[in-house]
């Protein structure tokens, strides 16, 4: 008993901060059979068509039904290098303006068509220059793509318009699935509904909001994959659901992400059964003022706000009941491009000293003419995790500077609406007076990380003007030199913060609980990824 | 009919201020439906159907009739309670059918009721205070509640009835006291004319007499209008005028009471009369009461030619298929008959 | 009928139009990362119909509706009557399920409470029944499952994805008993009270009496005279309660995570996806209307007294 | 002629008084259940009103240390998975169910008592249009409509309509609680109007409303005081009813994330989240709330049952 703890702490401890090193030694025992059950957190997915769609609830039940060109690289995450999937290998030229793909010969589709160049190029087509009407929500993302072009069946080739590190990272994330030509040369929306692609597994049954089940596609292009028979996806919103499906052993993992609590009562409950990976979640969880709305015009005010937050406090205290720990900037923490710790420290409301950083706040709200005792309203969303007890922490940290703060819970449908609003009538009454925000992405990028922070992105719901922060974005993303783009995000960083436009609070954690007998997954950064399931295998002897 | 037809010589000597009310081609018709939102009608109740009378001022008309015939619908048409289905009620001169709800509430005032039921007439939920003063303090007739208070004791005496009972709720009072509140509260509004729908009739005999005594007092002092609705001829002989009677939702005979029950001149009357008791055993033992064959038929389906004529003993081919004209066959005298009784 | 159903129709349309926020948006925006441009919010609320007036959009739905067809959930993109289609063979069975429970229940309790009117016996049933009606169908649910896990040791719990009956008839009863107790409880209290309380007015009828004159036995006396007598209320209240037991599934369908009609309707109501709310409550008034009728042909059936022209 | 009665009004009073004492005693005899029921819901009502001396702490303190804490001495039901006081935020609760529950039932019942009798006194096509509407309403369960109803409500804090002065007039409470207030009422009008048109139909044929009618009186005094105040019995027994179904569909509501919003103490919504979630490991977080739900919609239930015994037997809501 006290060994199997120790043994599940020492686990815990070695996948620390970032990164996961799971146990190699094993790797070449990979076992071939069983069906792995999972749960998957949701109601069910929006559409099936990852194109278009923005959610896990799209990748967990479908991603292993796909290819994509090129991916984060499954057994190492964090790496700074992609790998290929249908990508063969890849070459960039000299200007970083042409990138040509080499595609794997003999993939074939789960309808035993051959997978080619074409495929490649109607899907890229779909994503990069969606037809009128077609929805394709990482368009922006590649408004630097000027051609692509297919030279032969097996290359593809995409011609940028200027430079950018951003664009191969893009190209990596895991909704980018490879669709077939022919199909959608018939419906455009084939995909919204149905599934047909060259993943390691082939669908077998999709009962929306209940069930997916897919077994082995034997004519999977990589030899030897996947090592399951098959996969069955279990829709469950619930945590104690989930929850006690794991307990039982009846499904074996869900890739979201546990509160600290919920993965404590697991382990006490059958010790040695399971095996704890975490990471930083690539999700900030922030707080936008209205800055339309006094005082909140008022840049004192606002970077009071942020100077109240005790960050380092917080996340002691937070980790151990929310899915949030890591104190962090705009860009992900641990990602090379991000600040050091010291040097985020002397950030404004960063600091260690929390007394020093309240006095100052509570100076900047008597220089901004803001009573102690003022009263504002925090919205926020109805979900528990993180949101909801981040938001009633964050009202308790304004208290010790003096401010009555009331937190306003709307289910997601109002939060989303409050949050929405046209920059015309963020003046008006109804219009929210601070916000929980949150940046949520699939790959670790901070071109991608910071690309909601620009007053032009769709994410602004601070509806802030700033052309230092549009400059600093677009100088940024055409800089291929590494350290004068670290120097600008810093640069973007600090024009942030001083004008706090919105700010962050902590970094999500994410902590996976799954069997023991699933082995061969890694925890990545973000629940997006690493949902292709073609390396995970059973060892259902134990 | 025309118009022209229903107005009789004596109306055209009087003058028109002389009439108080004037009833002129009164119908009203219940429709009968059938579905849910897109109603169809699949018939009418003639509740009433074409009548015309008129009232002096002073005068008290009794409306005399089986139940069902029509007598109470008159009544509630009159008090504007319904709205007619067509016809005219001339008050004052004016027509109250056409009037708008402000000008109608101006004339209600003047045209009180007096209902049968001494129990389901006043609210049980207000004192008798309240349901006297309501009236009063409403319409600013009283400026002040002290000003009401006595208005209420004043009306409350003029009923006969103890001043201090205003604090006492309908369900501690008698039926006669209750009638005399009915009453009181009818007074209240200072009216010309008041409706006594079967005002007696569910009372005592010896309270019956109290209360007719009351109202004789009563229309004396405020030189008051009745029309007096009762289902039997006997009640209102004293206190009317003339006397209405109706049938199936026609006036067969109106005349002086006197005449008419001396000498009635509808086979109906007839019959009515013949049933009325006499306290004369000598004379009761020599009259032989007419009893009428059958029911009273329906009004939604009422007969063709006279309404009367199933049940008329003297009914020709002529009753059952043309309606006798409702005229003035003697001076003061108007029956709707093929073949009236010489009296 | 069908004037209700069509004012029905009318209401719901209409006020799921007041709701504020955007459907279409809200869906564009997924889990918040959404980028997307107010064109493309404009085509795809085109691809809806959505710009049209609202009184066309409404023409078009019911005419559709009048040909089954409930129009395109907006949020994901399938006909509305598809997922009505997975939905409703669950909420169905739960229904019947608990139907049948809350008879079983009702009836012999109810009787037997009237039959020992204020006694202790009696005492116990209608306390049993008002608590039944009192308590929350989500705590009863989460009650059993504690229950479950506290009995087993955590060794068991229901299963927890569907199956339909016919493919694992053991498999599906074992997860949708649950349920269907939760919600049987609550809707045989009704039941109960019901039978009880017509039970008592039959037997207090002359009848009855002159039966007990006669010399009858009592049992049949109950059996042949009263309880026959007494059924027509209790099937009046056992079939509204049937009309109205997705109001019960819409709770408890969360506590057991189940994917039924009561769980759509939350969904769609929270993510507000029109179509699918328009859809589900036309057909919760239909259900309404229709078992209605039915009773009243029952009663007909029942009672010879009564014959419908 | 002279029927006098002679008693003074103030042993009138005094009369009135003894015989409402009696008529309580005579409730409390025949009905031991319901007065049972009229105890409880006296308690909870004393337990909204005075939540702020009873609770032993704030409902939205967060005791940083102690989180899914089992019972103590500190936190006699141990504390959320926040770490805020269970028995406090239970106490808190009581005040959010019991406004909710007499609002809405209050605000409903009296809504659809002079919906139902002027929709009788007026009859003909306003009475065939309105029980129309009523019929749209009838055939949904209450949750339904409430759950439709619930998302169109729009917030409404005191800041948009009243002057800063003027704010303690629309306690936060309010705020939080509209939406489901409304939600709760809107469904509940049509019910009641149903049952009271029924009565007052019977009313409207009443000859003192004839009366009031020759008086001259509006359509508005005739309905308010002469209609009105006679159907206070099937009034009074819808509107018990209605407490204890509005206290359950507002835990209902709240349950569903739909109704009541954090971090506003409501029973519904201590059942779900972190007490559905770890109920291995804190069960009582769960049955606590539980509980209080269904103590106190029994005690509505079983008090409006007698009352309704007791005012008119023939009801049956």
């Amino acid at each position: 008993m006290l060994i199997r703890q120790l043994f599940t702490a020492v686990l815990v401890s070695l996948v620390a901060f970032g990164i996961a090193l799971m146990p190699t030694s094993d790797a070449n025992a990979q076992k071939r059979g069983g069906i792995l059950t999972y749960m998957i957190p949701s109601k069910g997915a929006a559409s099936l068509d990852g194109h278009k769609e923005t959610s896990y609830a799209t990748i967990h039940p479908t991603a292993p039904f796909y290819s994509l060109l090129i991916q984060v690289d499954p057994s190492k995450p964090g790496a700074k290098e992609l790998v290929g999937d249908l990508a063969k290998s890849w070459t960039v030229s000299s200007d970083k303006k042409t990138y040509v793909f080499k595609i794997h010969k003999g993939v074939k589709f789960h309808d035993g068509s051959d997978m080619t160049s074409r495929d490649a190029l109607a899907s890229w087509n779909k994503i990069v220059f969606p037809p009128q009407g077609i929805l394709s929500a990482r368009k922006a993302m590649f408004s630097m793509v000027d051609t692509i072009t297919t030279p032969d069946s097996h290359t593809i080739v995409f011609k940028l318009k200027f430079a950018s590190p951003a664009f191969i990272w893009a190209m990596a994330m895991p909704f980018n699935y490879i669709y077939s030509a022919d199909v959608l040369a018939k419906n455009m929306r084939y995909y919204e509904t149905k599934i047909m692609g060259t993943g390691a597994f082939k669908l077998v049954e999709y009962t929306p909001k209940v069930r997916i089940r897919g077994e082995r596609f034997d004519q999977y292009f990589k030899p030897g994959r996947p090592y399951m028979d098959g996969i069955i996806g279990i829709f469950s919103p619930k945590q104690n659901v989930y929850v006690a499906a794991l307990e039982s052993g009846r499904a074996y993992s869900m890739f979201r992400g546990l509160p600290p609590q919920a993965v404590k009562d697991l382990l006490k409950a059958r010790p040695g059964e399971f095996v704890v990976q975490s990471s930083t979640w690539n999700c900030a969880l922030n707080i936008t003022p209205n800055s339309y709305k006094k005082p909140f015009d008022n840049v004192k005010v606002r970077r009071a706000l942020s100077l109240a937050l005790d960050r380092w406090g917080g996340s002691r205290y937070l980790s151990k009941r929310a899915i949030v720990k890591t104190v962090g900037g705009v860009v992900f923490p641990g990602h090379p491009l991000a600040p050091s710790r010291r040097q985020l420290q002397t950030l404004e409301g960063y600091g260690t000293n929390v007394k020093k950083n309240r006095e100052k706040a509570m100076q900047l709200l008597k220089e901004a003419g803001v009573p102690r005792g003022f009263k504002f309203t925090l919205n926020n969303r109805t979900t528990d995790q993180p949101y909801k007890i981040v938001g009633i922490w964050a009202v308790d940290q304004w208290r010790q500077i003096g401010l009555e703060v009331k937190q306003k819970v709307l289910p997601t449908s109002k939060f989303w609406a409050a949050l929405r609003r046209p920059k015309s009538r963020m003046t008006e009454k109804g219009a929210f007076t601070v916000s929980i925000d949150f940046n949520c992405q699939a790959v670790v990028n901070p071109t991608v990380d910071i690309s909601k922070y620009i007053p032009s992105s769709g994410a602004n719901y601070g509806k802030y003007d700033d052309d230092v922060l549009e400059r600093l974005y677009n100088e940024q993303l055409r800089e291929p030199d590494f350290d004068k783009q670290k120097a600008l995000l810093w640069d973007f960083q600090k024009r942030l913060t001083d004008q706090a436009w919105t700010f962050s609070t902590l970094w999500w954690h994410r902590t996976i609980v799954h069997n023991r007998r699933m082995k061969g997954w890694n925890i990545t950064p973000s629940h997006y990824l690493n949902m292709g399931l073609v390396d995970v295998w059973l060892d259902l002897d134990k | 009919m025309t118009e022209a037809a229903t107005d009789t010589p004596l109306s055209r000597v009087l003058p028109q201020t002389d009439r108080l009310l004037e009833v002129k081609n009164l119908k009203m018709y219940f429709p009968v439906t059938e579905g849910i939102i897109f109603q169809k009608t699949v018939g009418e109740i003639k509740a009433v159907d074409d009548i015309s009378f008129f009232m002096r001022k002073g005068e008290t008309l009794g409306l005399v009739g089986e139940s069902g015939c029509g007598k109470t619908t008159t009544g509630r048409c009159i008090l504007q309670l319904t709205k007619p289905t067509s016809g005219r009620i001339l008050f004052e001169g004016d027509d109250i059918t056409k009037f708008s709800s402000a000008q109608l509430r101006a004339v209600r005032r003047k045209i009180q009721v007096i209902f049968q039921d001494p129990y389901s007439s006043l609210n049980p939920r207000m004192s008798i205070g309240d349901i006297i003063g309501e009236g009063p303090s409403v319409h600013k007739i009283t400026k002040s509640k002290a000003a009401t208070l006595d208005r209420v004791k004043e009306l409350l005496s003029l009923a006969g009835l103890p001043t201090n009972i205003h604090t006492r709720y309908p369900h501690e009072l008698s039926g006669g006291q209750r009638q005399r509140v009915g009453i009181a509260r009818a007074l209240s509004m200072n009216p010309l004319f008041i409706v006594c729908d079967e005002a007696v009739s569910a009372l005592d005999v010896s309270i019956q007499a109290q209360i007719i005594n009351l109202l004789e007092e009563l229309q004396e002092k405020f030189d008051l209008s009745y029309l007096f609705i009762a289902h039997d001829l006997s009640v209102v002989r004293h206190i009317s005028n003339r006397v209405a009677v109706m049938y199936l939702g026609h006036i067969v005979e109106l005349s002086d009471s006197l005449k008419l029950y001396e000498a009635p001149m509808h086979p109906y009357t007839q019959a009515l009369l013949s049933a009325v008791p006499i306290p004369d055993p000598v004379v009761e033992k020599k009259r032989k009461p007419i009893i009428l064959k059958g029911e009273v038929p329906s009004p939604l389906n009422p007969p063709a030619g006279c309404v009367f004529h199933p049940r008329c003993p003297a009914a020709t081919d002529l009753c059952r298929n043309e309606i006798p004209v409702y005229e003035e066959k003697r001076p003061d005298h108007w029956v709707a008959c093929h073949h009236p009784l010489d009296g | 009928m069908f004037p209700t159903m069509f004012f029905v129709s009318v209401v719901v349309f209409f006020l799921m139009q007041m709701i504020p926020g955007d459907p279409v948006e809200l869906k564009m925006l997924g889990d918040g990362s959404g980028d997307f441009s107010p064109e493309q919010l404009t085509l795809e609320r085109e691809r809806y119909g959505l710009n049209d007036h609202p009184v066309i959009q409404f023409t078009n739905w019911m005419f559709g509706v009048v040909q089954l067809d409930f129009g395109v959930s907006i949020l994901t993109d399938r006909r509305v009557s598809e997922d009505i289609a997975i939905a409703l063979p669950l909420s169905f069975q739960i229904a019947i399920m608990s139907t049948l429970l809350a008879t079983l229940l009702a009836i012999p309790l109810g009787t037997l409470a009237a039959l020992r009117q204020d006694t202790w016996v009696d005492y116990l049933i209608r306390i049993f029944s008002i608590a039944g009606i009192a308590t929350p169908g989500f705590f009863l649910g989460i009650m059993m499952i504690i229950g479950i896990l506290v009995i087993t040791n955590s060794q068991w719990a229901p299963p927890f994805d569907y199956k339909p009956i016919w493919v694992d008839p053991w498999y599906n009863l074992s997860m949708l008993i649950w349920p269907a107790l939760a919600t049987g409880y609550r809707y045989s209290a009704v039941a109960m009270r019901m039978t009880r309380s017509t039970v008592l007015e039959v037997l207090r009828e002359d009848y009855i009496r002159t039966a007990r004159a006669k010399g009858l036995v009592e049992k049949i006396i109950i059996n042949r005279h009263a309880l026959t007598n007494a059924m027509l209320p209790v099937i009046t209240v056992i079939g509204i309660e049937f009309a109205f037991l997705i109001g019960g599934l819409v709770v408890t369908e969360q506590v057991f995570n189940l994917a039924g009609i009561g769980n759509l309707f939350v969904t769609a109501v929270e993510l507000k996806d029109y179509m699918v709310v328009q859809a589900l409550v036309l057909i919760v008034a239909f259900v309404f209307v229709f078992t209605n009728f039915f009773i009243d042909i029952l009663y007909a059936w029942l009672d010879p007294r009564i014959r419908y022209a | 002629m002279t029927e006098t009665v002679r008693v003074p009004a103030a042993a009138d009073d005094l009369a009135a008084q003894v015989s409402w004492a009696q008529s309580i005693l005579k409730f409390f005899r025949e009905k031991p259940l319901g007065a049972a029921g009229l105890v409880i819901v006296l308690a909870y009502i004393i337990t909204a009103i005075f939540a702020d001396y009873i609770a032993p702490l704030d409902p939205l303190d967060v005791d940083y240390d102690l989180f899914n804490a089992k019972p103590s001495l500190d936190h006699l039901l141990g504390t959320d998975d926040i770490g805020r006081d269970l028995l406090s935020r239970l106490i808190y609760g009581a005040r959010t169910a019991m406004l909710v529950g007499f609002v809405s039932s209050l605000v409903g019942a009296t809504l659809g008592l002079f919906i139902g009798v002027a929709s009788a006194y007026f009859g003909g096509i306003i009475d065939l249009i309105t029980q129309r509407v009523v019929d749209v309403f009838i055939s949904f369960p209450l949750i339904i409509l409430a759950l439709a109803i619930v998302t169109i409500v729009p917030d409404v804090e005191a800041d948009m309509f009243l002057p800063e002065y003027l704010h303690w007039l629309w306690p936060d409470i309010f705020g939080t609680t509209l939406p489901v207030i409304v939600a709760i009422t809107i469904p509940m009008i049509p019910r009641c109007a149903r049952v009271v048109r029924a009565s007052a139909l019977a009313l409207r044929e009443m000859p003192y409303v004839d009366a009031a009618r020759a008086l001259g009186f509006s359509h508005l005094r005739i309905i308010s005081r002469h209609m009105v105040p006679n159907v206070m019995a099937p009034y009074l027994i819808m509107l018990t009813a209605f407490m204890g179904q509005a206290v359950l569909l507002e835990a209902s509501l709240s349950y569903l994330a739909l109704g009541v919003q954090e971090p506003t103490p409501a029973w519904g919504l201590m059942l779900r989240g972190s007490a559905e979630q770890y109920f291995r490991s804190a069960p009582h977080a769960a049955i606590v709330p539980g509980l209080a739900i269904t103590m106190s919609v029994f005690a509505f239930n079983v008090f409006g049952d007698s009352l309704r015994d007791v005012l008119d037997p023939r009801l049956r809501v």
